[in-house]
């Protein structure tokens, strides 16, 4: 089988995900459009007359037909123009990147928190099948997906901010007094480190910490279970069984022989876990005062404000086509026989 | 038949004495190994034959003690070199495995690691058993993989095993097992899933480093003829009981159990036509729940009363033959 | 005797495709795998033919060609007068053919729907070709193939996972004959049983070719089964016939070096090792270079000429063709 | 300056008109709440944290097409304007604003040519954030900006008479002249409002492009004012931090240094956060916080009723809605309603008694001009089925009833309980959500039967209530859509007069009882403004805009 | 072709907890089929004096802001709530099925036309695509459910097309092709039918997600419309009660949320053990 060098792979990819991200554009597009509510009446203001309200809908272009607007979308789009939120008042492109990072980190978090509270509690109850571990593990992690978010989000907050006032207030990503550190990569956490601030790392940390269990709560059951199915196939498989023949070492055994090979379903339902918690985040957000993109989009959506619904889920789409990009690589690097 | 050489010293090196495994499962216990016994000489090649289900890769598997979950060494022991395996600590059973005794497995392509390069694979059993540099132990992977007929070792050595062929990834499990010169290998059904003309490629590679390394080998199969090439001496097992060991060549020209005897006249050979070509009747018990004493019974035309009612004794009933039946040839 | 079935230069290649599985992705531009590769033979009616080779030979893609279960490249297949390669594939299933030429599969458990009583899988093709719609007559049909078969009627309203491998077999082929087939395929029948139920299984076959007069085309990989059943033989080896003749005659003398391993892979009690071994590894089907020996590479005859003319067939006495410059004459 | 004087004698309904707008919708609690970290004291600096929800400002230039009403209160701080209103002491003691009294800001002192102009000197020591002087060319390119954009603005300095960048008049730096097109009353205190803010030109001039003549652009994300509160930073849709500047000559140095206002969106948390103390402020209280938080006493908590605002269900009087008959326009179907209302659940359960309640007056007859008044309506079930039998739908009807998502907090349970309690005269009703931004739609479309209302009329008489609720104009806020020649008669007569004069008295009155008698909109409340801060922050005043203004407050 | 009785009494025995997940969904059935008989008082009957009383043995989950007891409305919720998953599930598995099947045994074009679509779904952040759509048609029941079958469409029509995949290789098909099977019959008689037990893992699974997508959608303001009792309503207008210390209105309607997703999840998982090819013998 003839194999493609890595760059080549990426191409053909990024290739093959053109079709959907036309898709994307169009349905969303059409979507907007279709909300209702008339977004010139909202921000012509209260006392607009009919005429206000025509002029505002002129300047923003609302009284093309669709197809017209569809097309000067496309343009400006081309252009890299992805227009200004009237909810914010900024430009979306300023919006999104201001607020991206805020929900990547904590996204990251929440996968990172359900990855080490997962993994180890799914290689448990594989080492054990079916023993009371393995059904406490099930237990916990199917009741974890079973909250929704925001109830999880509100209930820890009311325990662990206003009853034992362990954790600060859910007002963001710092609290009130703390300046946000230089931008860097948007991450508040790997920002302070960098520059050095561990004070502020540790307020950082210490907001992150509800949102990211509240987020990683959810996404305990599939990496638990996945963690448990693969690593019980794998401790079944005949070079398991070859390496303990052959006397090799119970950890050894157990990390360089079954979980890299377990690791790769998992990393797959990572994958997914993250493009769902970046979606589902929209409610943790909103719990939290996140200022991510779901907070973000969902208060656009609710004004008919086409232009950063939009943009948001251009966004989206995007970083779920590189995700998948990264699994690919990511896969490709663990497992040699996927190849390129 | 064959006339050979006896090569084999005598003293014992691996004994299996009334060994019992049971398993658990969702509809209850399967006997799957019941008062087991048999042993093999330093040096020897002896087989395992009989259908599936008949126990032998239990057998196996209990012998390098490494059962499934559910599976269960109820009584018996298992004496290498006269030290009980089922005794000793784990971490010194660890130590033999490998080192004194190891395996080979049907569907060798499954059982390497199929993420990790077969020259890694051999070394990591050289590191836990062998004090050697590493830089010693890439030399002494290279010499095993030439051992067992690889060309090209030192660019197989990065090969994974997708892109080996069953033949190839056979032989690099082949040199694995070798890898700290045991003096027992087990090798359960090494051919199946090869092609013919590999199976014999593989079995001849096996037997001549066994004589080379004066290596003890068990081969477990359900190919009577393939057993009956290569080994020694057999030991014919049936529904979890071994029914009859013997030497090969009393076995096939006197079988005294009536199973071996069916067994080798249901076997199709160069020399048989179909209308000779005789199929066993019924099949293998359900091992859960109640059985005769002979598990055999309800399959045997010579079957009586005492099947039932009176346990199996293995009898000598000549040169290193041994049967279990009340109503033998 | 006139031929039921006829092959003419039957070609099948596949492309293959990229490894990366891209979810519903598009198929990237292929190199092709030359399965099966200008394969001409015939079988004259209520002949029994056997197929053999190597895993990866071609046998099962051909058996796919015959039963009009995947379209062929390039060629023709002449059944009955008819050509039924020109047949679509898509279309086979209502064409008059479909009746007439029938297969046993390799796997009795994969064959059978795992939904489907025994009574269902019998009755299938009789409810869809053999226009049986009122449930007696169908009820009375499929007892009759059951008894045929030597099902008991018991297991017929048991799902697969319910019934013993050597039954489900016995289910197969039922279903099989059930519309009365002129031409029956056997794939691999009897691999995935057990000796003493393979045995069984033979000699019901070979029964049911005396009583319903069919022709039996019988793939296997196992010469020793091949020749309890079959009148003639045709040996594949990547892709291509190398050789083809009467049973006894090829097994008595193998012209084509690699019939000669195949027949001395057979595991012979008498000698420890094999007599022809084969190095190396089988060359790649794909994008094959048309002007080499399949076989180079690991015939132990190999000469210039085959690194640089593709052997053909030819006829060597009656009825024994060969493809190889040096046969053993 | 006589109150009444500013703008009655003027022709201009369009002056109210945009001046209510601006205003409109008076505001349950749902625009900014504050936080303060706890007690600053001694050498620190003092530190006001204010956390908001439902809203929070989306520009920094008031000028710009689409900035929200927290918008206001950010400019307020930061920028200044010529003139301000004074503070008044209301009688519960809390301070609000006085639209009666005019005070200096950035002007020291004005003098007006009646009719013609207005001359304003400005303060000489006055500088921006920047520490550019003030000048006229400031004042003159702010108020042509303002003018000249469009949209909100232009509309809101129209409403004063102030239409031409001609009448702006630089007469020197320190001397800057409003020239008037015609004699309005309203000119002046239309300089007072947030609308005519002073900018630093000069700055906004270095970041203007071909597109953009205004600076709009860069306004809206930057400090161009020369306000108390300078801009420290802006995170739009998080946070915003303002700091004391200084050098600010218009008015006293706050003793606030440092003004951080947060988002918080979810309402408990902002009220989690006044508790534990990490706020000083929660500015908009639901009813339910406010009356629970009053109950605890630990926090200084000031309710303000609204001026000039109701809590109000209108009812749609067109014959006809989505070319069906329309059963509201039925006078006798209105009454019944009105009857079937329950008040007193109303008041308690959704509203927490934290308002004024608007029913159930002593006498059926109006004697007074006080607005709002209390309607003679009390839930009488017996009452509301005569009436319904009377009218053309004696046995009920299906509707549905309209309100703003955006107030859902008290809304919702409003409109669950009017629903139960109009089932048992056999109207069943289906309640509609409608997010905030669509019920702007809602409301100028006039298409729904029923909707819950929240109109505030800025200018505190019933006239200029009744202009934009009542009056056949149909503006958006005649959420009843309710047409009657004789009630615009005694409408335009009222806002002709003055209050004292007797055709005023008797119109007002006379409009009020046909409201009453008529009821395309049934009164409920007139709300409150709350705000609940730690006891030691003093000095809140109640403003108009209803946004906090950080200049008065001071933490003890 | 479904699964036996004997099978099921098999799995319920194997694992406990999927027992308990059993009886868990038979009450759920229960409620939602009798909830409006046995619910104590009238779900929509204010009472604005006890409103929100806590737990008493008169209102045993308490009362909230307009006196409704609480535990009647949770009860009356599950039918909605219920009805909303099955109904959505339904949808997207019927539509999923029929375009996986197509998409997995013809392969070529329309494999390629489904799984553009497919992949341009997947490509949304599946709530928002909800939310856009409840938003865009109206926050009616049954655009609940339409948006909530739209966005689980690709787990169903990828989770079949694989399926198929894999099963279209079997012996048994081809056997079906040689017993005169056209394509339309191999696909609704063996595999759809095949399928059906992975399938009915994801139904489960997908059921308790449905819920919680429904009740997503009303925390943000886009569920179904008061006074309708429904769980996520309830939580969300419960929610802004917590912190004033008035717990049980988010609480208890949370808690019957997590009552019906989690018996669904660890239903799925149940079965999900017992399909698990390793576990069969």
């Amino acid at each position: 089988m003839s194999k493609h060098s890595t760059p080549q792979f990426i191409l053909q990819r990024l290739l093959a995900a053109i079709p959907s991200a036309i898709g994307v554009i169009i349905v969303s597009f059409i979507m907007t459009r279709m909300l209702p509510g008339d977004p010139a009446a909202f921000f012509a203001g209260a006392s607009a007359t009919p005429e206000a309200i025509a002029q505002v809908q002129e300047t923003l272009g609302l009284n093309k037909s669709w197809i017209e607007q569809f097309f000067i979308y496309i343009g400006e789009l081309i252009r890299g123009n992805l227009g200004v939120s009237l909810t914010t008042g900024q430009t979306v492109i300023y919006d999104l990147v201001t607020r991206l990072p805020a929900s990547l980190e904590l996204t990251l978090a929440g996968v990172l928190f359900a990855f080490i509270i997962a993994v180890p509690l799914g290689i448990l109850a594989a080492l054990k099948p079916n023993s009371w571990l393995d059904h406490l593990s099930r237990f916990i992690t199917t009741a974890g997906v079973s909250l929704p978010t925001f109830f999880t989000g509100l209930l820890l907050v009311y325990i662990f901010y206003f009853l034992l006032g362990i954790v600060p207030a859910p007002v963001g990503r710092l609290d009130l007094l703390s300046s946000p550190p230089e931008h860097f990569t948007g991450f508040y956490l790997l920002d302070s480190l960098i520059r050095g601030d561990f004070n502020l790392f540790v307020i950082a940390f210490q907001h992150l910490i509800l949102p990211a269990i509240t987020l990683g709560i959810f996404a305990l059951a599939p990496l638990a279970r996945i963690t448990r199915a693969s690593m019980i196939t794998i401790l079944g498989s005949d070079f398991i069984r070859l390496a303990k023949s052959n006397g090799l070492s119970p950890e050894k055994i157990l990390f360089t022989y079954a979980f890299r090979n377990a690791l790769l379903p998992i990393i797959t339902t990572m994958g997914v876990v993250f493009s769902f918690l970046l979606g589902a985040n929209i409610l943790v957000e909103k719990v939290f005062a996140w200022p991510g993109i779901g907070s973000y989009a969902v208060e656009a959506l609710i004004n008919s404000d086409y232009a950063p619904v939009q943009g948001f889920v251009l966004t989206m789409a995007f970083l779920y086509i590189f995700l998948n990009l990264a699994i690919d690589i990511l896969y490709g690097i663990i497992d040699p026989r996927a190849g390129f | 038949m064959k006339e050979m050489q006896p090569k084999t010293t005598q003293e014992t090196l691996l004994a299996v004495d009334r060994l019992s495994v049971e398993f658990a499962t969702r509809r209850g216990t399967v006997r799957a190994l019941e008062n087991v016994s048999f042993d093999l000489k330093a040096g020897e090649i002896v087989g395992i034959v009989g259908e599936s289900g008949s126990g032998k890769s239990v057998l196996a598997f209990a012998t390098m003690g490494i059962l499934d979950r559910a599976g269960k060494i109820t009584s018996g022991r298992i004496l290498f070199d006269n030290i009980d395996l089922l005794q000793i600590k784990r971490s010194q059973l660890r130590q033999k495995r490998g080192k004194e005794l190891s395996m080979i497995f049907q569907n060798p392509r499954a059982a390497l690691n199929p993420i990790r390069k077969i020259g890694r694979q051999i070394e990591d059993v050289l590191q836990a058993h062998a004090n050697l540099p590493p830089k010693q132990r890439r030399e002494r992977v290279l010499e095993l993989l030439s051992l067992v007929r690889i060309s090209d070792p030192s660019r197989r050595y990065n090969a994974y095993p997708y892109e080996l062929s069953g033949g190839m990834c056979q032989r690099v499990t082949i040199a694995l097992a070798l890898a700290c010169s045991p003096r027992l290998a087990i090798a359960d059904e090494p051919t199946t899933g090869l092609d013919v003309t590999t199976q014999a490629a593989v079995m001849d590679l096996i037997v001549d480093l066994a004589a080379q390394t004066h290596m003890a080998t068990l081969l477990i199969t359900h190919d009577l003829e393939l057993a009956a090439q290569y080994c020694d001496r057999l030991v014919v097992m049936h529904a979890g009981h071994i029914v009859e060991t013997a030497k090969t060549s009393d076995l096939f020209q006197h079988p005294r159990h009536p199973y071996t005897a069916k067994l080798i006249a249901a076997t199709p050979d160069p020399e048989k036509d179909l209308a000779h070509l005789i199929p066993i009747p019924g099949n293998l018990p359900d091992l859960r729940g109640e059985l005769p004493f002979c598990r055999f019974r309800d399959r045997c035309d010579r079957a009586s009363s005492q099947c039932d009612t009176v346990p199996l004794e293995r009898k000598l009933v000549g040169n290193n033959h041994q049967v279990a039946c009340h109503n033998h040839f | 005797m006139n031929n039921i079935l006829e092959v003419n230069n039957l070609k099948k290649f596949f492309p293959t495709q990229n490894r990366v599985f891209n979810g519903f992705g598009k198929k990237p531009p292929s190199h092709l795998l030359h399965a099966v590769d200008n394969v001409s033979f015939s079988l004259a009616s209520g002949e029994s033919l056997g197929l053999v080779g190597e895993s990866g030979c071609g046998k099962s893609t051909l058996v796919r060609l015959i039963t009009r279960l995947i379209d062929p490249t390039e060629g023709e297949i002449w059944f009955a007068g008819e050509n039924i390669a020109r047949i679509p594939a898509q279309k086979a299933a209502r064409h008059g053919m479909r009746s007439q030429i029938q297969l046993v599969f390799q796997d009795p458990h994969d064959s059978l729907n795992p939904r489907f009583t025994a009574f269902d899988s019998i009755a299938e093709p009789l409810k869809r070709l053999g226009n049986i719609s009122q449930s007696d007559r169908l009820q009375n049909r499929v007892e009759e193939l059951a008894d045929r078969v030597g099902l008991s009627q018991t297991l017929l309203t048991r799902f697969p996972h319910q019934i013993s491998g050597g039954q489900k077999a016995r289910v197969g082929i039922a279903r099989a004959i059930a519309l009365n087939p002129k031409l029956l395929i056997l794939d691999e029948p009897t691999s995935a049983l057990d000796v003493s139920v393979q045995a069984i299984i033979l000699r019901l076959l070979a029964d049911l070719r005396e009583t319903l007069g069919m022709s039996y085309l019988f793939v296997s990989h196992d010469l020793n089964v091949v020749r309890l059943l079959c009148d003639r033989v045709v040996v594949m080896y990547l892709g291509k016939i190398v050789e083809m003749g009467n049973t006894n005659a090829l097994f008595r003398q193998p012209l084509h070096p690699y019939t000669k391993a195949l027949i001395a892979a057979i595991p012979h009690p008498n000698s420890r090792h094999s007599a022809v071994n084969l190095k190396g590894e089988p060359r790649s089907p794909i994008d094959p270079d048309p002007h080499v020996c399949r076989f180079y590479g690991r015939c132990f005859k190999e000469a210039k000429q085959c690194h640089q003319t593709m052997p053909l067939l030819q006829s060597k006495e009656s009825d024994r063709f060969v493809a190889c410059h040096f046969p053993e004459i | 300056m006589k109150r009444r004087d500013l703008f009655k004698t003027g022709t201009s309904f369009a002056a109210g008109f945009a001046l209510a707008g601006a205003l409109k919708g008076c505001g349950s609690p749902s625009g900014t709440e504050k936080a303060a970290t706890t007690a600053s004291t001694g050498d620190e600096e003092v530190i006001l944290t204010v956390v908001q929800g439902g809203g929070f400002p989306n520009s920094l230039d008031l000028h710009r097409p689409g900035t929200n009403r927290p918008g206001y209160g950010s400019s307020w701080n930061l920028y200044d304007r010529l003139m301000t209103f004074d503070t008044k002491t209301r009688p519960d003691g809390s301070l609000s604003y006085d639209y009666t009294q005019l005070k200096p800001e950035l002007a020291e002192s004005w003098e007006t040519e009646e009719g013609k102009s207005i001359t304003f000197s400005l303060r000489k020591d006055a500088i921006f954030h920047d520490g550019k002087p003030v000048t006229a060319n400031d004042v003159k390119w702010s108020f042509d900006r303002a003018v000249s954009v469009g949209g909100f603005p232009t509309f809101q300095m129209k409403a004063g008479a102030l239409e031409k960048p001609e009448q702006f008049v630089v007469i020197d730096d320190y001397t800057f002249q409003v020239k008037l097109l015609r004699p309005d009353k309203l000119t002046a205190i239309d300089l007072a409002v947030p609308i005519p803010l002073i900018i630093n030109s000069e700055l906004v001039k270095e970041h203007i492009t071909e597109d953009d003549p205004w600076g709009m652009e860069w306004v809206n994300n930057n400090d161009a004012g020369g306000g108390a509160f300078e801009l420290e930073s802006f995170e739009p849709g998080k946070k915003l931090v303002l700091t004391r500047f200084d050098d600010w000559k218009s008015g006293p140095l706050p003793q606030i240094e440092k003004v951080i206002l947060l988002d918080v969106p979810e309402a408990g948390n902002r009220r989690a956060l006044l508790e534990k103390g990490d706020v000083d402020i929660n500015f908009s209280l639901s009813e339910k916080d406010t009356k629970e938080l009053k109950e605890t006493e630990k926090y200084a908590i000031v309710s303000t009723p609204i001026e000039n605002c109701l809590y109000s269900v209108d009812l749609n009087t067109k014959e006809e809605l989505t070319g069906k008959p329309n059963p509201f326009a039925d006078v006798k179907v209105r009454q019944a309603v009105a009857y079937a209302m329950p008040y007193q659940a109303i008041f308690d359960t959704a509203l927490y008694g934290e308002a004024v309640k608007q029913f159930d007056a002593k006498s059926t007859k109006v004697n007074s001009t006080e607005w709002p008044q209390p309607s003679p309506y009390k839930t009488d079930m017996e009452q509301a089925k005569a009436s319904l039998s009377l009218s053309n739908y004696p046995d009920g009807f299906e509707t549905t009833l309209a309100f703003d998502l955006g107030t859902k907090e008290w809304a919702e349970p409003l409109s669950v309980l009017i629903q139960e309690s109009l089932a048992e005269i056999g109207i069943k009703v289906a309640l509609e959500k409608v997010p905030s931004a669509n019920f702007r739609s809602v409301l100028v479309e006039k298409s729904r039967p029923m909707i819950i209302n929240n109109f505030g009329g800025w200018l505190n008489y019933p006239d200029y209530f009744f202009f934009y609720a009542y009056h056949g104009q149909d503006a958006t806020f005649n959420g009843s859509s309710y047409q009657n020649p004789e009630m615009d008669k005694l409408i335009e007569t009222a806002l002709k007069s003055e209050p004292g004069k007797e055709d005023y008295e008797k119109s007002v009155q006379e409009f009020i009882q046909m409201a009453w008698d008529e009821v395309p909109r049934i009164p409920i409340v007139q709300p409150y403004l709350s705000i609940a801060m730690q006891k030691n922050i003093e000095g809140y005043q109640y403003w108009f805009h209803r946004q906090l203004d950080f200049r008065q407050l001071k933490k003890v | 072709m479904t699964i036996s009785i004997r099978q099921t009494r098999y799995i319920l025995q194997e694992n406990t907890l999927t027992l308990v997940a059993f009886l868990m969904f038979l009450s759920l059935i229960f409620l939602a089929i009798f909830g409006n008989a046995i619910a104590p008082y009238d779900p929509l009957e204010t009472n604005s004096a006890i409103a929100l009383s806590p737990p008493s043995l008169q209102h045993w989950f308490g009362t909230d802001q307009l006196g409704r007891d609480i535990l009647s409305r949770a009860i009356v919720a599950t039918r909605l709530d219920l009805g909303i998953a099955i109904a959505a599930v339904f949808l997207s598995f019927f539509i999923g099925s029929i375009l996986g099947v197509l998409a997995g045994y013809w392969g070529g074009w329309i494999d390629n036309i489904v799984g553009r679509a497919i992949d341009t779904i997947m490509a949304f952040p599946l709530f928002v695509l909800a939310m856009g759509i409840v938003a865009a048609l109206g926050n009616t029941v049954e655009n609940i459910i339409y948006a909530t079958a739209i966005i689980n469409l690709p787990l169903y029509a990828r989770v079949i097309r694989s399926e198929v995949l894999i099963i279209k290789k079997a012996g048994y098909i081809e056997a079906a092709k040689l017993s005169g099977n056209g394509d339309w019959r191999i696909m609704a008689r063996y595999l759809f039918p095949n399928a059906l037990p992975v399938m009915m893992v994801h139904i489960s699974l997908n059921m308790g997600w449905a819920i919680l997508n429904a009740a997503g959608l009303s925390f943000i303001g886009l569920g179904v419309r008061p006074p309708t009792p429904e769980w996520g309503i309830m939580v969300a207008e419960g929610a802004t009660y917590i912190i004033s210390g008035e717990w049980w209105l988010a609480m208890f309607p949370g808690l019957s949320l997590m009552f019906a997703v989690f018996c669904f999840n660890l239903l799925g998982d149940g079965l999900r053990d017992s399909f698990d090819p390793r576990k069969k013998t």
